[in-house]
């Protein structure tokens, strides 16, 4: 019973392409895997678009949209409708097929990079054995859009804007994908279907999630700063950063294009966290193998919205940090943390035939002491040295 | 379709909707305005978007930093001849459809500041408004009752024929022309096509 | 001049030196901008014009700066786009009628910009203020500096990129100190409330226990605040050592208010001038080492508590009485001919105001001393070297109303 | 503090040449000034701020005063034949008093906290020889309001590192805080039934019938 409402859309999908002439078959899978990618990630962005608005707004003391419909939730399609009809402005001094091209070249590689992520048990589009490289290798795409995007809008503060994010995304392209060197060594396989079916396996009740060991956890979290970095999230959101270059690489977007863009952006950030969910948080998996009747599509898109509202709540509170500061962060630390717990993980797996009594305990303080040292010392040469504190203040009567 | 039958439908779960309607109910409520404050009236403008009065409510809080992804100009503040010439240039620079709301008594007339040598007398000497909000400075509320009315003013627009609204019609301008700085004043003092002085009728 | 070779941070901290009467001013670029004849900029370095429309000038402020990448290594601010003619007007009109536009300068801070102008001409024509209404001045100023430091710090976080949520939580707290504000005069920021020799109208009824209620949360909040942001690692990261100046080049540009006080310097004219009746309250002046922009939030937020404890005693003492000087004339005044220059501190500096009096019913030369104006004089001298980031940061630690500015 | 009296004496003590007079002030506020000469300016101002009694390192406030050319009735008695007699007889003469634009700056203390001492420049007539020392290599805090002094009154400050237009446009012309500055006519008045406004709103209407 619970498995099949956990395969449904398999079956249906199955179903569908048995209707098909044979010839036409492996067409019409694809198409299947497609249309709901098409439907699901772009319906969600409009979801997130007034959840993130609401939530906002709650955190700031008010209310937030209202008015459009019951409780506001219209408010995604009044913005769409309007950016749809709104005129489109391509500058005259801009190149204006770059400028055309560029929130293309945006979206299609986010588009592509959902291709190998499994969303549910049996519910990935392809199942490429390199698919986490895929992932890479296409999200680097983007660093290319945003720039065409600065570039051609022939505007100082997009030009600064497409400086500092490409700076930016390359930075945090390596802690991003260092980082998730450990899980390809642990699992022995790029295939993220390979790296879910993994964390499959259970202690006792509890689930063998990567982030449930040190070398996943301190991976987990190097990854997550990545992430906000790469998809240009508070407090790494310097590219755009309104406060000082207007809108960064967007100053000269209007209307449908500038909704793509944000498009795009929000769809950026489900994919890096799909990933992230992927890698480290179990995939589709129950955290429990006793909550393993829940379907596994509702555990993901579950995860998915947590990371979102992790997202909001960063993005109401915190401010952002400077571009050399980022650049520290990126090479000074990131890099360094990434390159010692892929050490950390190789010491996690050598351990692993440890039988003796107290052995988990064993490797637990021996693996966070490697991860641990070299974290408190690095921080304190980054930062220390700099005597960054709270001051104390004089009085004069 | 007339109004009887459109609520019969309604009633039987059948939303209906013209094209026009739907296009006046996404631009109404998605008006983004410019992030842009010239004066006093900016912090009340400021003040409106926070959370006692909160603009958000109506889904206006996207203050946009780039005229590119505007719809709404609050002239918020004096305008004087100084400024005067990047207010029309930004105005220039939104996207059509554009409104303007002109707050206060600075941006309405000169205002308190009006016998000022370099305060200009009103931006609707250059570009054309669509609601005017008296007040030194409009209290929050004065600006919420601009926007609405506002909506409704976008609300009544047609899509066709004469009354259609300037973004439609080919024929009215989108840009205005910006002024120039001359030695004493602003060249041209105003923009003919869009203010004309008002007659004088004074019994003598 | 030294012809040492400064790197850019040094030239930031570099030591006062006073140029040559009559030379140019040489300052400490570490790289000089190629310039051509025209003026423009040649060579590798970008031209941006930050303003007059940008979402952190704070209002239309423009800065000319040349960036070698993001650095900046010329900076030049332009005024002038909010010059309303403030002092023009003024000598037009009567020395009651300037007062609704003094409320316009600071709008942050209409009734300390209408204290200092009252200040001026009862200096001017020799009027006195009653008891009670000193003391009204003295809740209704401190209450404005409330109101504007605790925006500015929210206004330094928007700029340095918190989405609004600290600016929301300090409108907050100002709506509530303006419906106190609206109760006495009809106006949440015109209020136009002091007149020579006095105030316009008496405390309405309750006032006082409203404002006590106001004086009482209020340190919550302030405390609230200080837990969520003077400890946030990344806001000390983005201040702390940003635009640090160096106390004997802040007194020598006229440096007033907290960033002169960030800067070491014990210059409170509560307490240098003793205006008003400030001698009989009991407060302290925060003062910070380093004069960078961390330095100016804190000594802001601390100073804040120390309004607080002027609030209190003055809310728990005031006196009944008249609220008008009975010599103070509202029609046909005419003070005698002479010329005064009165100051108060205002929450941004010295706010003076100087006045000549040709015996007539108007000012014959009416000035502002605009805090705001001369507090940018040093903008470029803590901005060279920094990159844009710091820029904005550092313009908003300063603390501008550009109708103060440009008047 | 030392009285105006004793810092003049020390002036034109230690600065030889330098012409200081003392400017009285009648009214309640009690604040006399010092008017210093153009030559000397520069060499007192220093004076002013390094003299370690005075230490006047802060200058708050500089201010540009517009005096205009101004007739002066004076009441004279001149010999006048009368009936063939010469006889005295009181007579009013018209003369022209020479205008002239001046610089007021209000200097303080924070060393010693006191203050203020004002000090006054005045340029000889109010179009060609309006020129001054600027006293921005001396105290920096003069630099923007030098500027604007330059702007709106026309004083010209030598030695000032960048004396440009500071609040209205590069191409604007005439200087609009000086007395006689003629604003442009462009906004309607109130329809008052006064004399004057009536007149102006009846020109303004007529120039608005020309465009």
């Amino acid at each position: 019973m619970f498995e099949a409402i956990d395969q449904i859309f398999v079956a249906l999908k199955h179903w569908v392409v048995g209707q098909f002439p044979a010839a036409w078959q492996p067409l019409g899978s694809v198409f299947l895997s497609i249309i709901p990618i098409l439907a699901v990630f772009p319906l969600l962005f409009a979801i997130t678009t007034i959840v993130e608005r609401k939530t906002l707004g709650r955190i700031q003391n008010r209310l937030g949209p209202n008015r459009v419909g019951p409780f506001g939730l219209l408010q995604p399609v009044a913005d769409g409708l309007k950016s749809l009809t709104k005129e489109d402005i391509v500058p005259y001094a801009a190149d204006q097929v770059v400028h055309f091209l560029a929130p293309i070249a945006l979206i299609v590689p986010v588009l592509l990079a959902f291709s190998v992520l499994p969303v549910g048990r049996n519910m990935v589009p392809i199942d490429l054995d390199a698919g986490l490289l895929f992932f890479f290798a296409v999200g680097a795409g983007s660093e290319l859009a945003v720039f065409m995007a600065g570039w051609s809008s022939r505007n100082k503060y997009s030009l600064l804007g497409a400086m500092r994010a490409i700076a930016q995304m390359v930075s945090y392209e390596l802690p991003l994908i260092l980082s998730s060197v450990t899980v390809v060594m642990l699992v022995g396989s790029l295939s993220t279907v390979k790296i879910v079916e993994a964390q499959g396996e259970a202690y006792g009740w509890l689930l063998k999630w990567h982030v449930f060991t040190p070398w996943g956890l301190a991976g987990f979290l190097l990854f997550m700063i990545a992430a906000a970095a790469e998809s240009n999230r508070t407090p790494f959101d310097i590219p755009e950063g309104e406060s000082e270059i207007i809108a960064g690489y967007l100053v000269e977007y209007s209307g449908f294009k500038f909704a793509l863009f944000f498009l795009g952006e929000y769809l950026g950030l489900f994919a890096v966290s799909s990933l992230a969910i992927t890698l480290f948080l179990g995939g589709w998996h129950a955290p429990f193998s006793f909550l393993e009747w829940i379907p596994s599509y509702l555990w993901f898109f579950g995860k998915l919205s947590a990371f979102i509202m992790l997202f909001i709540w960063l993005r109401g509170t915190l401010p952002r940090l400077r571009m050399d500061q980022l650049m520290n962060l990126a090479w000074k630390f990131m890099l360094p943390m990434c390159l010692i717990n892929i050490v950390v993980a190789a010491m996690w797996h050598f351990t692993a035939h440890w039988q003796f009594v107290g052995a988990v305990l064993c490797r637990w303080l021996l693996c966070g002491a490697a991860i641990g040292v070299p974290y408190l010392w690095l921080g304190d040469a980054l930062f220390g040295e700099k005597k960054l504190a709270k001051r104390t203040y004089r009085f004069a009567d | 379709m007339d109004q009887g039958l459109r609520s019969e439908l309604s009633k039987q779960g059948i939303f209906t909707t013209t094209l026009e309607g739907l296009y006046n109910w996404g631009r109404r409520n998605s008006v983004w305005p410019l992030q842009f404050g010239l004066a006093c009236c900016a912090i009340e403008m400021i003040a409106t978007t926070m959370a006692r009065y909160d603009l958000a409510r109506f889904g206006a809080e996207v203050f946009r930093p780039s005229p590119r992804q505007a719809d709404l100009m609050i002239v918020s503040g004096t305008v004087t001849k100084k400024m005067a010439p990047q207010v029309v240039r930004l105005f220039n620079q939104m996207p059509e459809p554009k409104y303007v709301i002109a707050m206060g008594a600075c941006a309405i007339s000169g205002g308190p500041f009006k016998q000022g040598y370099n305060v200009l007398k009103g931006i609707d000497r250059y570009i054309p408004v669509d609601v005017h909000i008296p007040g030194c400075p409009p209290r929050p509320e004065a600006l919420l009752h601009a926007f609405m009315t506002l909506q409704r003013k976008i609300d009544a627009q047609k899509l066709s024929g004469p009354e259609r609204p300037r973004h439609l019609n080919t024929d009215a301008p989108s840009e205005f022309p910006v002024p120039k700085f001359g030695p004493h004043d602003l060249v041209p003092p105003y923009n003919p096509e869009v203010w004309q002085p008002p007659k004088m009728v004074r019994a003598v | 001049m030294s012809d040492a070779v400064v790197t850019p941070l040094e030239g930031v901290f570099a030591p006062l030196q006073f140029p040559e009467p009559g030379a140019p001013r040489q300052l400490n670029y570490s790289v000089a901008p190629k310039m051509s004849a025209d003026g423009s900029v040649a060579g590798d370095f970008l031209e941006v014009a930050m303003g007059p429309q940008h979402p952190s000038t704070h209002g239309v402020f423009r800065m000319d700066v040349v960036l070698d990448g993001e650095r900046v290594v010329k900076l030049k601010p332009v005024f002038g786009y909010l010059h309303r003619n403030h002092e023009k007007i003024a000598e037009n009109a009567s020395y009651l009628g300037s007062m609704p536009y003094t409320d316009r300068l600071d709008y942050f801070c209409s009734m300390t910009n209408n204290w200092a102008y009252a200040l001026s001409v009862e200096k001017l024509a020799g009027l006195q203020p009653p008891e009670r209404a000193e003391y009204i001045r003295i809740i209704t100023a401190e209450l404005t500096r409330l109101v504007n430091h605790v925006c500015l710090v929210g206004f330094l976080l928007q700029d340095m990129g918190a989405l609004g949520t600290p600016l929301m939580y300090a409108f907050r707290e100002r709506e509530k100190i303006l419906d106190l504000f609206e109760a006495l005069s009809g106006s949440r920021m015109m209020c136009n409330y002091m007149r020579f020799g006095g105030c316009r109208v008496d405390l309405p009824a309750g006032w006082l226990e409203n404002a006590k209620q106001v004086v009482e949360n209020f340190p919550r909040f302030l405390d609230d605040f200080e837990n969520l942001l003077s400890a946030n690692e990344i806001l000390i990261a983005r201040t702390q050592g940003v635009g640090a100046l160096s106390a004997a080049l802040a007194i020598n540009a006229g440096v007033t208010g907290p960033l002169l006080r960030a800067c070491g310097v014990n210059y409170d004219l509560r307490k240098v001038d003793k205006y008003g009746i400030y001698e009989r309250f009991d407060f302290r002046v925060p003062l910070g080492d380093h004069g960078d922009v961390y330095d100016r939030y804190m000594v802001r937020v601390l100073e804040m508590r120390e309004s607080l404890k002027i609030l209190r005693h003055a809310l728990r003492d005031i006196p009944s009485g008249p609220i008008m000087d009975p010599k103070a004339k509202i029609r046909g005044f005419r003070p005698k001919i002479g010329e005064v220059y009165g100051r108060i501190e205002g929450p941004k500096g010295e706010l003076g105001f100087y006045l000549i009096s040709d015996g007539g019913p108007n000012p014959y030369r009416y000035r502002v001393r605009p805090p705001s104006l001369i507090n940018l004089t040093i903008l470029e001298d803590m901005c060279l070297g920094r990159n844009v980031s710091d820029v904005v940061v550092i313009l908003g630690s300063i603390d501008i109303v550009l109708g103060e500015v440009d008047r | 503090m030392e009285t105006l009296e004793q810092i003049k004496g020390r002036i034109t003590a230690i600065i030889p040449g330098a012409r200081v007079d003392l400017i009285p002030n009648e009214c309640p506020s009690n604040q006399p000034s010092l008017l210093i000469d153009q030559e000397h300016g520069v060499r007192i101002a220093e004076f002013l701020r390094d003299d370690p009694q005075l230490r006047l390192d802060y200058l708050s406030n500089v201010t540009g005063v517009d005096w205009p050319d101004t007739i002066v009735k004076e009441k004279v008695k001149v010999m006048k034949l009368v009936e063939g007699v010469e006889t005295e007889v009181h007579g009013v003469v018209e003369r022209k008093k020479q205008g002239y634009l001046e610089v007021v700056y209000h200097i303080y203390s924070i060393a010693h906290k006191h203050g203020p001492v004002i000090v006054r420049l005045r340029t000889n007539d109010r179009n060609v020889a309006v020129h001054l020392p600027s006293l921005t290599p001396i105290w920096r805090s003069a630099e923007f309001q030098e500027r604007e002094i330059y702007d709106l009154y026309g004083v010209i400050f030598d030695g000032h590192p960048d004396l440009r237009r500071i609040l209205m446009w590069d191409g604007f012309e005439g200087h609009p805080m000086r007395k006689d500055y003629v604003e442009p006519d462009d906004y309607e008045y109130e329809p008052t039934p006064h004399d004057e406004v009536l007149e102006r709103a009846r020109s303004h209407q007529a120039r608005n019938a020309v465009l």
